[in-house]
């Protein structure tokens, strides 16, 4: 249902790698609100659907001074010339002007996967299997979040749920744009680091935005241009050396 | 909005020509067959799926020409070559052509497809089955001839015989209506009251023609009978036998009246 | 006029070209869609209306608060308790209401495998008990010293001649409060400081406080990402503490210890904590104990044997707690009386020590009865609150303490244990109230009465007794240290344990354990890669792993963070022992 | 049984014996019944079936159906030269061209519904058309050229020498005829776009540092590419055909002027592609790579995918074929053009697999592997299910149907 919030907003995240510590409860807590089935026994790390990834880097350093870093990566969201976006064929995925949001329709999905070839952050998963969920698990799915069927694309699209939900409660109190924090992501929420900070970019007042700004924040493969808005913050210097831009790789291939 | 109106528009037009396309064919076809085409059109359609050596030009055989591949499907009549060439030959005189022990008659004329036509003193043009046609066809199962007032065209089919499970359609060598229908013994076939009254013949072979025509007839029937590696032999030392068939019983018979009558 | 070839044609086409035309193809286009949209198997989620239920954790000593997201009265999502001293949720606690659809439950109990009445157990059990000899002792393993449930084990134990109640704990951390917030550095002796030590919530919150020095052989996530990561094998650690105690006195021959000792002189108050002996006696010399930013002392703190201490062979009846189910079951094994010893698991699962009971009493999970939380881990001062039921209990079902109450012919029922826990407390009157829903904390006398206390507490809310007036404390005489395993020709290497995949989880760990590659998968074996090529190991290839007393069939991961001439086994309870690894 | 296998097989050509053929038909059915077993199971049991992933998101499939595709352009370019330049000699190898680009069609859109996850969704795209994907361009014209095929492919089936005797046959196959070259127009039209938006496909991902090319308006430099690269490889395709059907039949089938003009016609068109190839590459490797942040070197340096595949796809593939086929005496030489024909099909086929394995095996996030991908064996035999389709078609058409018009006026 669309709420009549007039305020546009451009939503985006700033993630500080310094404080995360890879517990992962963030991609618990996304896979929970989203209603993502838990895996089957063959799933691998390369077909399982994790909407909310967290990488694990090293310094590269060997024993004993290797150290690590952790990197949850989701949809990044572009905002220019999404490259998902760009690519589906029927209009499955659509950035919504109101929000900044690029949100996945997987009743409209033809399962083609191009959106998949096309995102450089790899946050967008297929659903090689059935969903399944142990027998009575179905009890604790999410109402407000229908389960995708098989051979469909999906991906983080900011727990569009809690934004409807939001946008309902205040409609339903005659406001017109939502107070900060009212509506935030499950990963936000879960993260017991606080590691993960959310809210509008355009707004100079929030706190995102001003961490945005800061210089210890980037983002990944910046220069593509596709202007995400999912900023990583670090001290760290090699972690940012690691995480920003694509440095020299010398791993063999593994399947 | 409007990359949706040039790319749908494209595409949309795509759709169109394609199906007109079909459609005009489909809609000239059904014409086709309404006006009695088809004949035409049949021969039209076969004449370039004949082997190149069935579609040399009359004019090749008496050297006329170097070798020439007829472009008007055997109607020399819109043939403005033909027209050039036979303005200087004579009209053909009485008696016949002896070749390769066969008897053709002068007096008349002869049709690529191995059908003679001679018109008749009361205007009607007889038809019939030339020597070399007449002995690859001897005691046919079945010969269907069109019913009197039927009307036959050139390069049409004339009527159809059946022998040894060969299905062979004689091609007409000349436009008119049915007025009689006669048979193997009485030496003819039909009997047509030619269009417009007059009954035009440049389209066949006469004269002098005949000769080399046949010559090379028979070049291709041996060709035809014997198979690829042997040479071809005479079953009795230059002229052909009565009943042909009856001397290749081996020979693939639908393959050799296809060859002789033109089939595709 | 019959029906020729011709005629079939044009009716064919006909009505092929009619059907084309008609709104049929539309439809079933239209159908087709939707049938791809409900394919057979897509669950469609319950609707209903939606509630904020409060409840506590009780997966692990933290005791976290826990708002649930409920449709009607089911749970469809947990999430911490804005203003609760544990702060937010671990992935665990964010999926616990998954637990009750985990494989290996055990619905009801069983006697030598075969379901039984709870009368019969009783009577077998208790039968058991009575036919124990003079030298023999009955023990109920307590998973969590320090709830109104081991107070019942403990009036029943001391009801019988020879009862023991033990517990598997390293009774360190539990003793004392640790003032987290005052605190400048943590010497961890094998802690998972940064991976569920104490409440993670509370510990990532003042991570930015303290500088982290993980004394570990292991690469675990919280070693890596210590500030100082000094990997030291188990059984050495009181012997690298007695070294950097040394180097606060200025003795630098060990560069290692110098350098933790550097780090402590420059960031103060400093606290040990890990393996008992090792954290106690730096600890001490710190002096840690009783000053802020410390270790603080607290109230309610109810020691338990350990179970380590027991005499091997003595122990005729056994009940095992859930939790405890876990421990690797030769441990308890040496313990037991070598003839018609009984075994009781009290435990929701199947697996671990359950396999080897005699009996099995089925108790209800997380969120499926009434129970409480005690005093979290580390917590500077006492606490208890409930936790509430949000699921309805299944039928034949039986909470361990409850269990031991009809054992002990007690007429009172575990609610009512709780209920008197309560009461006491409002007794006291010492503290306050932290009420989850409107995050506020109330001084406790302002509470009318006991019967209040206990609504609000059910309400969901946490009691935090006051602070002890400072008073100086002392290390308490804790367990002996483990042995160091000896390399030995036949076994070079090492065998130590790397994290492994929880017993009991939500099925949605598998986003963490074998759909991300985020934690290591089970049965991996972690070397250092030339440790690996040493023994003609490659990346990924299959392994077998040799000790003296065992053999597991892994994978082999090369890993250059790993210290070189050890193996890291990621599974349930490796020995900590010597042995090799050579590829099949 | 043989008589009407005599009637239907056309006059004046020699065809195996019907038992021979039969040997010949069994082993490709039965291929042909093991990958439609294994596509069944991928549609049944759903694409876990197969061992792409969510990085490997294209496999084998995409990268068959853009290889075939390719090589099917033959019948379009063909068609072109015959109906709208009037090239009367490629006459001979028309019908057979019409025949293969029929099969490699089909084919590829049947691999196609096997490969999208929702099958049955296949409709959505003309539905809900985003006309601004590459992908649509695609699909709208492969749709639209697969029809012109069949129409294209209809007058030769009812030149059959037995259906050619009903006369509203023959007749209709007359005027379809006489209409040809709209359709050629047509065709034409649709696969430069296709083809091209094939390139597209990959040249406007812009989150692919290594397949990303900048271009002229909304296309990129690929889409061109891949357009002149078909071209070459289709008249290189129909001559390796029609060379191979010659040589397993053991009949002449066109005259001799005729394989050498197609390899004429694909070396002509080879050089240009061979020049803007390079071009394009020196642009892609010193600006569009590294502007993107991706040095391209990086992408040379995980094995297998060294630079040798660079130097193969240009000099090898490339370079090689098109001097063999633009000097006349070696075109002359049999052995010559068809080893020539057959490094500019392979050439293409490389090209199609850089573009669509190497630009998903190579990680853009820069903590993440290089990863690399098996196909399982149901991939591989619905590969091969479409392989067998496309020689039974064949077979069947040269069986019975007139694919080259010169081969009773051959010596046998």
């Amino acid at each position: 249902m669309a709420a009549p919030i007039t305020k546009p907003a451009r939503y985006g995240m700033a993630i500080d790698l310094d404080r995360c510590t890879g517990c992962g409860a963030c991609m618990i807590a996304c896979a929970v609100e989203n209603n993502v089935p838990p895996a089957r026994p063959e799933a691998t790390p390369r077909t399982g659907i994790t909407w909310m990834r967290v990488y694990q880097i090293s310094n590269g350093a060997p024993f004993p001074d290797s150290r690590a870093a952790f990197i949850p990566v989701l949809c990044q969201q572009c905002g220019n010339e999404t490259p998902c976006a760009a690519v589906c064929p029927q209009e499955a995925v659509e950035v919504d002007p109101a929000t900044g949001i690029v949100d996945q329709m997987p009743q409209r999905c033809l399962g083609c996967r191009y959106c998949m070839a096309a995102c450089p952050y790899h946050a967008r998963y297929f659903n090689w299997w059935d969903p399944q969920w142990p027998t009575g698990m179905e009890k604790t799915l999410n109402p407000d979040v229908a389960p995708r069927m098989r051979g469909v694309v999906e991906k983080c699209n900011f727990c569009h749920g809690r934004l409807h939900a939001a946008r309902a409660r205040a409609a339903a109190e005659g406001r017109s744009e939502l107070r900060p924090g009212e509506y935030v992501p499950a990963c936000v929420e879960a993260c017991p680091a606080g590691a993960i900070v959310f809210g509008d970019l355009d707004d100079p007042a929030s706190e995102v935005a001003r961490l945005a700004r800061d210089g210890h924040s980037f983002r990944i493969l910046e220069r593509l241009g596709t202007e995400p808005k999912i900023y990583y913050r670090t001290a760290r210097p090699w972690v940012r050396q690691a995480a920003a831009e694509p440095a020299r790789r010398q791993e063999s291939a593994h399947a | 909005m409007l990359s949706h109106i040039i790319f749908l528009g494209l595409f949309y037009a795509v759709l169109t020509v394609v199906s007109a396309t079909l459609a005009l064919s489909f809609f000239r076809a059904a014409r086709d067959m309404r006006i009695r085409r088809v004949e035409a059109i049949a021969w039209q359609a076969t004449f370039p799926d004949l082997p190149a050596r069935e579609r040399v030009c009359r004019h090749q055989f008496t050297g006329e020409l170097p070798n020439r591949i007829c472009d008007k499907a055997f109607d020399c009549r819109q043939c403005p070559t033909h027209a050039a060439l036979i303005a200087t030959r004579q009209p053909p005189e009485a008696g016949s052509s002896e070749s390769a022990g066969l008897d053709f008659p002068l007096d008349r004329f002869y049709h690529r497809g191995h059908a003679w036509a001679r018109p008749e003193a009361d205007g009607t043009v007889t038809i019939g089955l030339d020597p070399l046609g007449a002995r690859l066809v001897t005691n046919p199962d079945a010969v269907v001839l069109p019913a009197t007032g039927g009307h036959i065209r050139v390069n049409g089919t004339a009527w159809h015989v059946h022998t040894r499970g060969a299905d062979v359609r004689i091609l007409s060598p000349a436009d008119g209506k049915v007025v009689a229908t006669g048979s193997a013994q009485k030496g003819w076939y039909l009997k047509v009251r030619p269009d417009g009254g007059r009954f035009d013949s440049r389209h066949l072979l006469s004269g002098a023609e005949i000769g080399p025509w046949i010559t090379r007839e028979m070049e291709r029937l041996y060709a035809a009978l014997a198979p690829a590696d042997e040479a071809p032999t005479m079953a009795d030392g230059g002229v052909p036998v009565e009943d042909i068939a009856a001397a290749y019983p081996d020979a693939d018979w639908d393959a050799v009246c296809s060859e002789i009558f033109l089939q595709a | 006029m019959g029906f020729t070839r011709r005629d079939l044609l044009k009716f064919t086409g006909g009505s092929a070209a009619g059907l084309a035309l008609s709104p049929v193809p539309w439809g079933l286009l239209h159908d087709t869609s939707l049938l791809s949209e409900n394919w057979p198997g897509i669950p469609h989620p319950p609707r209903g209306e939606i509630r904020k239920r409060y409840t506590t954790c009780t997966l692990c000593p933290a005791g976290c608060g826990v708002r649930a997201r409920c449709v009607g009265d089911q749970p469809v999502s947990l999430a911490g308790v804005a203003g609760h001293p544990s702060g937010a949720l671990c992935t665990a606690g964010l999926a616990g209401h998954h637990l009750a659809f985990c494989r290996d439950r055990a619905t009801e109990s069983l006697a030598a495998g075969k379901p039984a009445a709870m009368e019969r157990a009783l009577s077998g059990i208790s039968a058991a008990i009575a036919a124990c000899g003079s030298r023999e002792s009955v023990a109920i393993l307590d998973s969590r010293p320090g709830r109104a449930a081991s107070e019942v084990y403990r009036r029943f134990l001391a009801g019988l001649p020879n009862g023991i109640h033990c517990t598997s704990l390293d009774m360190q951390d539990a003793s004392f409060g640790i003032d987290l917030e005052n605190t400048r550095a943590i010497v961890s002796f094998g802690a998972p400081v940064l991976d569920g030590w104490l409440s993670p919530g509370r510990v990532l919150a003042n991570r930015s406080h303290f500088q982290l020095i993980q004394v570990e052989a292991a690469y675990s996530r919280t070693a890596s990402l210590s500030d100082l990561r000094v990997p030291v094998l188990s059984g050495t650690e009181s012997a690298f503490a007695e070294a950097v105690v040394r180097a606060l006195d200025g003795d630098t021959s060990d560069s290692q210890a110098a350098e933790v000792a550097g780090m402590l002189r420059s960031n103060k108050p400093a606290i040990a904590v890990g393996v008992a002996p090792a954290a106690g006696r730096l600890n001490s010399a710190l002096g840690a104990f009783g000053r802020p930013g410390g270790l603080l002392p607290r109230r309610g703190f109810q020691a338990a044997t350990d179970i380590a201490n027991v005499p091997d062979h003595s122990i005729r009846v056994l009940l095992i707690e859930e939790g405890s189910t876990s421990l690797p079951w030769d441990l308890l094994d040496r313990k037991l009386a070598p003839q018609n010893h009984t075994v009781v698991a009290l435990t929701p699962w199947l697996d671990g020590c359950a396999r080897h009971a005699d009996y099995v009493i089925a108790a209800p999970v997380y969120l499926e009865s009434l129970d409480e939380a005690p005093t979290p881990a580390g917590s500077p001062v006492a606490a208890f609150s409930l936790s509430p039921a949000l699921l309805a209990t299944p039928p034949k079902l039986t909470p361990p303490a409850e269990f031991i109450m009809r054992l002990a012919r007690d007429s009172a029922t575990y609610p009512d244990i709780l209920k008197q826990r309560v009461a006491a407390i409002r007794k006291d009157g010492r503290g306050t109230v932290f009420t989850y829903a409107d995050a506020k904390s109330t001084p406790i006398r302002d509470i009318a009465s006991a019967e209040d206390l206990w609504k609000t507490m059910l309400a969901g809310a946490l009691w935090l007794d006051e602070p002890l007036p400072d008073r100086p404390v002392h290390a308490m005489a804790s367990a002996k240290e483990a042995e160091a395993p000896t390399p030995t020709p036949e076994f070079p290497l090492l065998l130590i344990a790397a994290d492994s995949p929880p017993l009991h989880a939500s099925p949605l760990m598998s986003k963490l354990y074998s759909e991300s590659g985020l934690r290591r998968p089970a049965n991996a074996a972690i070397v250092n890669p030339k440790t690996g090529h040493d023994h003609g190991l490659s990346d990924g290839c299959r392994a077998l792993v040799q000790s003296a007393t065992a053999e597991f069939k892994v994978q082999a991961i090369f890993d250059p963070a790993v210290m070189p001439g050890v193996i890291e086994l990621a599974m349930a309870g490796p020995p900590n022992a010597a042995g090799t690894i050579r590829r099949i | 049984m043989p008589e009407i296998d005599r009637q239907l097989i056309a006059r004046g050509v020699k065809r195996a014996s019907p038992r021979q053929f039969l040997l010949w038909i069994v082993p490709w059915c039965a291929l042909l019944a093991f990958g439609l077993y294994g596509a069944g199971l991928c549609l049944v049991k759903g694409l876990n079936q197969t061992n792409m992933d969510n990085r490997f998101a294209f496999g084998l499939w995409i990268f068959l159906d853009l290889t075939i595709i390719a090589l099917g352009a033959g019948a379009f370019f063909t068609g072109f030269l015959l109906y709208i330049l009037k090239k009367r000699e490629l006459k001979a190898v028309i019908n057979s061209a019409v025949v293969i680009g029929f099969i490699c069609y089909s084919g590829a859109v049947a691999a196609l519904l096997v490969d999208v996850g929702q099958p049955l969704r296949f409709w959505f795209t003309f539905w809900h058309p985003n006309v601004h994907s590459m992908l649509t361009e695609v699909t709208f014209c492969i749709a639209c050229y697969l029809t012109v095929l069949l129409i294209e492919y209809v007058p030769i089936v009812l030149k059959n020498r037995k259906l050619r005797q009903i006369p509203s046959f023959l007749v209709f196959e007359f005027e379809l005829h006489k209409l040809m070259p709209v359709l050629a127009g047509v065709g034409t039209f649709l696969s430069f776009f296709h083809q091209g938006s094939l390139g597209g496909l990959y040249g406007v991902l812009r989150g692919r540092p290594f397949a990303f090319r900048e271009g002229f308006a909304i296309w990129p430099s690929t889409f061109f590419l891949f357009i002149l690269s078909a071209a070459a490889a289709g008249p290189a395709f129909i001559l390796l055909t029609t060379w191979l059907v010659s040589k397993i039949s053991g009949k002449a089938l066109v005259r001799t002027e005729v394989l050498p003009l197609l390899g004429r016609i694909s070396g002509v068109l080879l050089v240009p592609y061979i020049l803007l190839k390079a071009i394009d590459t020196l642009i892609w490797i010193n600006n569009t790579a590294p502007a993107r942040g991706f040095p391209a070197h990086q992408f040379y340096s995980s094995k297998p995918f060294g630079a040798w595949i660079l130097f193969a796809e240009i000099a090898v593939f490339g370079l090689l074929p098109a001097l063999i086929l633009l000097r006349r005496r070696l075109r002359e030489s049999t052995g010559w053009l068809v080893s020539a024909a057959g490094l500019v099909c392979l050439g293409v086929a490389l090209n199609r697999f850089v573009f669509t394995i190497q630009t998903l095996a190579l990680p853009t996030l820069p903590f993440d592997p290089f990863l690399s991908y098996l196909p399982s064996w149901q991939e591989t035999a619905t590969f091969l299910a479409v392989v067998a389709y496309g020689v039974l078609v064949y077979s069947f058409s040269f069986r019975y149907l007139t694919l080259f018009p010169q081969e009773k006026d051959l010596p046998c």
